[in-house]
């Protein structure tokens, strides 16, 4: 299957095209070369996950086919980075989201981005993100997932940053870098001390078992009294957390939205942002062989940050930030889904699938959702709820949509969302019935907090208008209905015939008790988001945000996480470190060597009275000269 | 005749032709010409060595040739290059070509800074093909005298303080190093200066190792941006003119981690051993420390001079691990840093030549006024904070990888803490680009800007051409490199 | 009783520190140099009275003494030759007078 | 008497001859035949050098042991003669003056005189030839010091330097008077047998080195140097700065290695001690000096210091090094007082801030004299580096780690200075700069002359060879 790499050369040939020739193209040509091209490269991955999975499988499960590789640098002769794809399900199942979901953006992007100043380079940076991220899902070794881990950062970077005169803008594009690369800089020590003790970043030799020798040798030695793996594969969940906004680096995403809402839907809610989950199933066997504890560890951060994020989400007000902290609370449960696989039954893949699958859809809706808010914005040129309201008239397409994708997300059966969720929600009752109900009451929230955004955009009271809203182009609708087609639909793949831990085929089969629960809570807290939110004038809110106005407020501040970190950069690192050492560097070393020099200076001067200019003098210093050095010699001998 | 001595030959026909040129023209055509040359040898070099090597030949240096220069010291004009070598001459000769474009407009007696500049690089060329003791230490303190000048007269803001300064640091450093290198020479019992006959009799005794490898290495150390000894290196490099920052961060800070691991640690390996936690703290230091302090810097040439002091650091600090990785990965890192800041230090100079300010509270929205300038300094950023793609990641990869791969617990922490210095990196870089890069034009005066002329734009294409190149398809510069820090290394581990 | 080396020689040090005293105390040009030849005279001294009592079966000294005495007289003379110049110029023999170079 | 001994001091004769002519050419010469004076001693010294430079391979002892003869003592002459020549050559336009030309003969004679004494000093074999030579080499050096005799400056500096010469050199001779009396012979081969070094001779030793260094001007018998190299006539403050200095200190290693070797530990010490105040001390002088003469004369002071770097060691290393860096040392040294004397003949400005913007003005000699400071700097590709790196060799082959370490620094602080004079001419603005002149041709071609001798001394490393292949036998 080499053609496989064409995937990956077609973005790459593009971006460097865009790049360097862009400017001398229209916009329309540069767009229309992005989006063809990366039509093909849609196509190849639906061939390519068609052609694997019906090939085969090799006792029970699909082989790992690495069609190309390449050694690119080695440090030596056991650790050598490669260049190369790796196919398995997982990696197929990202290729299938991942080219979808662009392809949709590049369509959506010639509509909402039309006579955007930089057009070209924006398809350009698209590209390049779409390389990068195929580049890391189709990684052989976990340099080369690190290596295009840091490529997708950058070109994040480089697209919300793209209206580079706005300071937010900037802002929120150096914030995202940092944030990340901090998290990135755990990932890159785990993959040395991981490195270190298994002598391979191959993925491959790492999982089919040739090294649980080394491994399991390894798990036994420790470092401040945590085993050297725990301690790798942690702190390459800080690198996944990270990237996947995990509290507490969960800090840049809303930022982010900064950018055109095309790139939030594309690298923000379905992509980017779930390249820590999909780290973290990448290396799931050595998480459960060789580091349970930490499988917990990110079962209760998911947990945590999933609950809190849902709770901020309540109380947004602007949309894309509404969908930015639903967007993390979803990568919750997945982290979630994976965390509880270490519950030793037969079930323990169930959460893994789960994770994947809740992946899958998530990508698709939360796209959709996206896309949908970029319509309504491109619509209203405005991301405040207050200036929407009762919208469902102007635009219908973009209503119906978005409804769908709420009811996906809310886990309303029959869409895709329900029995992703569910099996999430099984899987941490099997866990734990404390983690179940909470994920079911963060399940509430969900669908609480989407319909209060959907009624606030499309029924209440209609804001006044410079100029009535009208329905969005074609380009920007026919991407909406693509998604919401998937997201009807969606949920009845048998995702368990094709993704499982262990590989070997599973059947979904809903566990009727969870999933009622799950649905009547769902409908319950969407019936009060409709209590609260459709009316005209809201009053229980505001009733609500008076009674409880504490948590009201920190919750809209985000729980003030944001001036935390303020206050460490600014000032512990810029204040108390960095101004100190400068200080340092200019007046004690460097004062040191002008000193030196300073005191020679005047040493010249002061014993320039020896030269008298009388000769007696001379002849006195003369003897004394010569008494000096009798009486050296006098010592001496 | 020897294919290396052009590399000595050609600038100082270059030196002699400028001498008798008449006018600008001919002045550009002689040094067009001279550093096309040099760009020339150098690949051809490069093709030959590879070339010789893959025929098999695993002779520890090539293109060996001994001319006898003072027989009764035993003083030699050696010749001979190992792929370390062969990689500086590289770099060297594409930064004099670029230094050349970069600084073409210059118009203050155009005649004289050429002059001293090609001197500068004699010296340097000199210094990498000579493996004789007194030779090497020769062209050393040719490369250095030069700076005087040419910071002196070509320079701006405190010049004359920063070029003394400068001057002086580095040639104290060169005494330690003169004293080392007798302390060599004598201890080893006084038959050669060739360094590859020093290792092979291998006869220096501990207690003279100890005295002289410190003298040695802190002598090397200092060019090398050593912390406490680096204080030349911002006050330098924020007044030299943009040609001689380039060669100076380039190349010549290059010269002290060359020389301290091709002299100091091959031929002291016991001391290296011995000492090497000392140096490997104040190295580690230097990394972190330059990273912070660049933080608050205001000029974009300081910014740049701390995180050279980091950068190098970093080399210095592979270099000790003392394992074919991580030295190869400082060899990597002084090439990369060497094209980085190279690149840096242009860009920093085309936009000084428009804005005349280089303090980023002032300069903004530059990259809607000369886009091309920008978008190179957004990429020179991008490679200095080592994104894959680019050489800084493969250098530093390699640096970090390596260091950790050392068996001693104490190596492995203070890997660790080295490569916290990524994320300051990260920090400063996007500061500098948020404040000077993007945002709005905030002084009307730049509207009027002109973006980089053809002169420019071919010292930048150039220069970024090569990082991306080594950062894309690293292995076979990684293989060059790695054969020949072997014997080096194993020599350092043997001991 | 009969004068021994130990004598000549306590009076040519005499001489010596005597010449080294006036020639770093007397202001006057001239007396400076005539405390030069006191010490001059005491080296001369020194040589005859070594060559008479220790090595008497020789002349070294003696010689050494006439031809040290021959070319102090050339040196004195261009001294005082130079002297008269200087006096030309500032018109005084003190020493002291004649720091117009110094630092 | 053997008369056919003559032969082996050709040298001297031959600069007996020399002098003979000269004076006879004064007498004759009326007016116009002045005008060819610095030819025909150009000349005459030429064919002077050219006669005598070949050294003899053969090494002796003649008028029993009088008169000593060695290649290197050819060499180290032949050197010196080529200093004076150039001397002389850039006297020219000085002695073309009015107030001097009537005199032009003397100062050739005497210049050549002081030569003779120097001779005389370097092939002594025995401390009353020695004093003999020493005392001719600075009789007639005062006077020329004086030349300027209508110049208070000269005066001065010549007076200064009478008075201190005559008394140093009575301390010598007292000092030698001790010496007879403790070894009964002032032959220098006798010597050593009878030297147990006792406390006479000890002081006898001193008062030699005293009387010694006063001409080499080592700290701290130094002081008269700058007062009489301000003073005195440019051309002479040259030839007092290499020239007589290259004589005194070949004297004082020969002497040192021959007479004294028995008390090698003790002058080794003594030497040590000298070395490190000589150079550190005349750095700290050279630092804020604003006469150019006078800072020469501090710089010439410190080199001194390096100077004895190559007579610690007592090598035949330490003597070839030794040579070879006076040789240096002159070229570079006489290039800078070629430019300076005639800038002061030209402009009379003497000054290191006249000196702004001379670059601009006078780019050729600015260029030379800054090819000479990186030279005496010790800098490559020019010769200075070369005779610094072989007399630190000499020093750290004997195991003075300490000692070169410590020259080594010193090195950072007269690279200082010197660095101070090359920004005055080519960083510093200056808005009366010195207006660019044609010098003439004598001094041009002396100044060609020192520039190959820096830029090739080092280079070729022929010249170095040639000398250390004669270093045997002092």
């Amino acid at each position: 299957m080499e053609y496989t790499l064409i995937i990956l050369l077609l973005p790459a040939i593009m971006f460097l095209f865009l790049g360097l020739a862009g400017h001398k193209l229209k916009h329309k040509v540069a767009g229309l070369f992005g989006t063809i091209s990366l039509g093909l490269v849609t196509c190849l991955s639906y061939f390519t996950a068609w052609e694997y999975f019906t090939s085969p499988r090799v006792n029970g499960v699909f082989e790992k086919i690495i069609p190309f590789n390449f050694e690119w640098l080695s440090f030596s002769e056991a650790l050598h980075v490669d260049i190369g794809i790796l196919l398995d399900p997982i990696s197929v199942m990202m290729l299938i989201v991942i080219s979808t979901v662009s392809l949709m953006v590049h369509i959506y992007s010639l509509g909402y981005m039309h006579g955007e100043k930089g057009f070209q380079r924006y398809y350009a940076f698209l590209s390049l993100f779409t390389f990068s991220m195929l580049g890391l899902v189709v990684a052989t070794n976990i340099f080369q997932t690190y290596i295009f881990w840091e490529l997708v950062g950058v070109s994040s970077y480089l697209l919300i940053g793209f209206y580079y005169t706005k300071p937010s803008a900037i802002a929120a594009s150096k914030k995202a870098f940092i944030v990340t690369r901090f998290a990135d800089l755990g990932f890159l020590i785990g993959i040395l001390v991981l490195s270190f003790y298994s002598q391979t970043f191959s993925f491959v030799e790492l999982m089919n078992g040739s090294s649980d020798a080394i491994l399991t040798g390894a798990a036994t030695q420790t470092f401040l009294g945590i085993g050297v793996l725990s301690w790798a594969l942690g702190l390459m969940f800080i690198g996944a957390a990270g990237k996947s906004a995990m509290f507490p680096l969960h800090i840049w995403l809303p930022d982010a939205m900064e950018g055109p809402t095309p790139v939030s839907a594309l690298i923000h809610a379905a992509t980017m942002v779930v390249a820590g989950v999909y780290l973290v199933a990448r290396m799931f066997y050595l998480y459960i062989g060789f580091a349970p504890g930490v499988l917990e560890i990110i079962a209760i951060v998911g947990a945590f940050t999933s609950l809190f994020s849902a709770i901020i989400a309540c109380v947004q007000t602007d949309i894309k930030r509404v969908l930015a902290f639903s967007t993390i609370s979803q990568i919750g449960f997945m982290m979630v889904a994976l965390g509880v696989c270490t519950g030793m039954d037969s079930h323990e893949g169930l959460g893994y699938m789960a994770s994947m699958f809740h992946l899958f859809t998530h990508a698709m809706f939360k796209a959709l959702l996206f896309l949908g808010a970029g319509s309504i914005i491109h619509a209203v040129h405005s991301n405040e709820m207050k200036d929407m309201g009762g919208l469902r008239k102007f635009m219908p397409i973009t209503h119906i949509t978005f409804l769908i994708a709420c009811l996906a997300i809310a886990g309303i059966p029959p869409f895709s969302g329900f029995f992703s969720k569910d099996e999430i929600l099984a899987a941490a009752f099997k866990f734990n019935p404390a983690m179940g109900w909470t994920m079911t009451v963060i399940a509430g929230l969900t669908a609480f907090y989407m319909f209060r955004l959907y009624f606030n955009i499309f029924w209440g009271k209609e804001a006044k208008h410079h100029h009535t809203p009208h329905e969005s182009p074609l380009t920007i609708t026919i991407p909406l209905i693509i998604l919401a087609i998937v997201t009807i639909f969606g949920g009845f793949i048998p995702f368990g015939h094709f993704i499982t831990s262990d590989g070997l085929l599973y059947n979904i089969h809903l566990d009727p008790q969870v999933a009622i629960t799950s649905v009547v809570v769902a409908v319950l807290s969407i019936a009060i988001a409709t209590i609260f939110y459709k009316n005209k004038e809201q009053k229980i809110p505001a009733m609500l945000g008076e009674k409880l106005s504490g948590l009201h407020k920190a919750a809209t501040k985000k729980f003030y996480i944001d001036e935390v970190y303020q206050f460490i950069t600014h000032r512990i690192i810029f204040a108390c470190i960095s101004t100190p050492i400068a200080w340092f560097d200019r007046h004690i070393v460097d004062g040191f060597m002008n000193l030196m020099a300073s005191s020679t200076q005047s040493l010249s001067y002061s014993i320039r009275k020896f030269q008298s200019g009388h000769v007696q003098q001379y002849a006195f210093v003369f003897l004394l000269g010569i008494i000096f050095i009798i009486g050296l010699i006098l010592l001496v001998i | 005749m020897n294919l290396l001595l052009l590399f000595v030959l050609i600038p100082i026909l270059m030196i002699f032709c400028l001498w008798i040129s008449r006018n600008i023209n001919q002045v550009r055509g002689v040094m067009v010409a001279g550093s096309t040359a040099l760009l020339i040898l150098s690949g051809v070099l490069t093709y030959l060595y590879l070339g010789a090597r893959a025929d098999g030949d695993t002779a520890e240096m090539l293109f060996r040739s001994d001319w006898t220069w003072y027989s009764s010291l035993n003083i030699k004009l050696s010749l001979g290059v190992d792929g370390i070598s062969v990689a500086m001459l590289l770099l060297s000769s594409v930064i004099v070509f670029t230094g050349t474009f970069a600084s073409w407009k210059l118009k203050d007696q155009t005649k004289d800074f050429f002059l001293w500049f090609c001197l500068l690089s004699l010296g340097v060329f000199g210094f990498f093909i000579t493996i004789d003791l007194f030779t090497m230490f020769m062209f050393y303190e040719i490369a250095l005298i030069p700076m005087y000048l040419l910071i002196g007269h070509w320079g701006s803001g405190r010049k004359e303080y920063s070029a003394m300064k400068l001057t002086l640091m580095l040639m104290g450093a060169s005494a330690l190093l003169l004293a080392g290198i007798l302390g060599i020479y004598f201890s080893s019992g006084a038959t050669t200066m060739n360094i590859l006959e020093i290792a092979q009799l291998h006869n220096i005794p501990m207690n003279a190792q100890l005295l002289f490898f410190p003298l040695t290495f802190v002598g090397f150390g200092v060019l090398g941006a050593l912390f406490p000894f680096h204080t030349w290196s911002p006050d330098g490099h924020a007044s030299a003119p943009t040609a001689v920052s380039m060669l100076h961060a380039g190349v010549l800070m290059k010269l002290g981690g060359y020389g301290c691991f091709r002299i100091a640690m091959y031929l002291m390996p016991e001391a290296a051993n011995e000492l090497g936690w000392i140096f490997l703290i104040l190295t580690t230091i230097s990394v972190v420390y330059g990273a912070y302090s660049a933080i608050v810097q205001t000029d974009l040439k300081y910014i740049n001079a701390y995180s050279s002091v980091s950068h190098c650091g970093l080399v210095l600090f592979a270099i000790l691990m003392t394992n074919q990785t991580a030295t190869t990965g400082a060899v990597i890192q002084m090439l990369s840093h060497g094209l980085m800041t190279a690149l840096f230090f242009a860009l920093i100079g085309m936009i000084y030549g428009r804005t005349h300010t280089r303090d980023i509270r002032e300069l903004a929205g530059l990259m809607k006024v000369m886009p091309f300038l920008s978008v190179c300094y957004v990429i020179a950023g991008l490679a200095n904070l080592g994104l894959p793609g680019f050489s800084g990641f493969v250098a530093e990869m390699t640096i970090f990888v390596g260091s950790f791969e050392h068996v001693d617990l104490f190596h492995r922490v203070i890997t660790i803490i080295a490569t916290s210095s990524i994320v300051i990196t990260a920090v400063y870089i996007l500061r500098l680009v948020g404040r000077s890069i993007y945002g709005e034009v905030k002084n009307p005066e730049f509207l009027k800007l002109k973006d980089a002329t053809w002169d420019e734009r071919v010292s930048v294409i150039v220069l970024v051409i090569s990082i991306a190149a080594l950062g894309i398809l690293p292995l076979w510069m990684n293989n060059m490199i790695g054969d020949s820090v072997l014997p080096i290394v194993n020599t350092l581990v043997s001991r | 009783m009969e004068i021994q080396v130990e004598h000549y020689l306590i009076i040519s040090t005499i001489m010596l520190c005597a010449g080294i005293y006036g020639f770093l105390v007397r202001k006057n040009t001239l007396a400076m140099l005539i405390s030069v030849e006191l010490i001059l005279n005491a080296a001369d001294i020194n040589f005859a009275v070594f060559n008479k009592f220790l090595f008497p079966n020789q002349l070294e000294g003696h010689f050494f003494t006439l031809f040290a005495i021959g070319i102090v007289a050339a040196e004195t003379a261009v001294a005082i030759a130079i002297i008269i110049n200087i006096y030309r110029n500032i018109q005084t023999l003190n020493v002291d007078k004649m720091d117009k170079l110094k630092h | 008497m053997d008369y056919s001994q003559f032969l082996y001091m050709k040298e001297e004769v031959s600069l007996v001859g020399v002098i003979a002519i000269l004076f006879l050419y004064d007498l004759i010469a009326g007016e116009k035949g002045r005008k060819y004076f610095s030819l025909i001693t150009c000349l005459l010294l030429g064919g002077h050098i050219i006669y005598n430079f070949l050294p003899t391979s053969t090494s002796g002892a003649v008028f029993g042991g009088m008169y000593y003869y060695t290649p290197m003592m050819t060499i180290i002459k032949s050197i010196l003669t080529f200093g004076t020549l150039i001397v002389v050559m850039q006297a020219d336009t000085w002695l073309r003056r009015e107030d001097t030309k009537f005199k032009q003969g003397e100062f050739y004679v005497l210049l050549l005189s002081t030569l003779l004494g120097m001779f005389f000093m370097i092939a002594s074999g025995h401390f009353l030839m020695f004093f003999i030579g020493l005392e001719m080499a600075s009789i007639p050096m005062a006077t020329l010091i004086a030349f300027d005799k209508y110049k208070h400056d000269s005066a001065e500096a010549g007076g200064k330097y009478i008075l201190t010469a005559m008394f140093s050199s009575a301390l010598l001779l007292f000092g030698l008077s001790l010496l007879y009396g403790a070894c009964g012979t002032l032959y220098f081969d006798d010597i050593p047998a009878t030297l147990d070094g006792n406390l006479m001779q000890m002081a006898a030793f001193v008062f030699f080195l005293a009387g010694i260094g006063f001409k080499i001007s080592i700290v701290p018998f130094h002081l008269w140097t700058a007062d009489v190299y301000q003073g005195a006539p440019t051309s002479v403050t040259s030839f007092l700065s290499v020239v007589s200095k290259g004589s005194a200190v070949f004297v004082l290693l020969t002497i040192l290695m021959k007479v004294f070797a028995p008390m090698v530990q003790e002058w080794q010490i003594i030497i040590y001690g000298l070395i490190v105040v000589t150079i550190t001390i005349g750095n700290l002088f050279a630092i804020r000096q604003k006469n150019i003469k006078r800072f020469l004369a501090f710089s010439s002071i410190s080199q001194a210091g390096y100077i004895l770097l190559g007579v610690i060691g007592g090598t035949q290393l330490g003597m070839s090094s030794l040579v070879y860096y006076v040789l240096v040392y002159m070229v570079a040294n006489l290039a800078i007082f070629g430019v300076v004397s005639i800038i002061e003949q030209r402009t009379g400005m003497i000054n290191i801030e006249d000196y702004n913007g001379l670059y601009l003005t006078n780019p050729k000699l600015s260029f030379l004299t800054t090819l000479a400071l990186f030279s005496l700097a010790g800098i490559p590709p020019f010769a200075g580096f070369f005779s610094k790196f072989f007399v630190f060799m000499a020093a750290f082959e004997k195991g003075f780690y300490v000692l070169v370490i410590i020259a080594l620094l010193n090195t950072i602080i007269s690279l200082y200075y010197y660095l101070l004079l090359v920004k005055a001419m080519y960083i510093n603005k200056s808005d009366s700069p010195i207006e660019s002149f044609k010098s003439d041709c004598y001094t041009r071609t002396s100044l060609v002359i020192c520039l190959i001798g820096i830029v090739c001394l080092g280079l070729a490393g022929v010249v170095y060879e040639t000398i250390s292949l004669f270093g045997y036998g002092m």
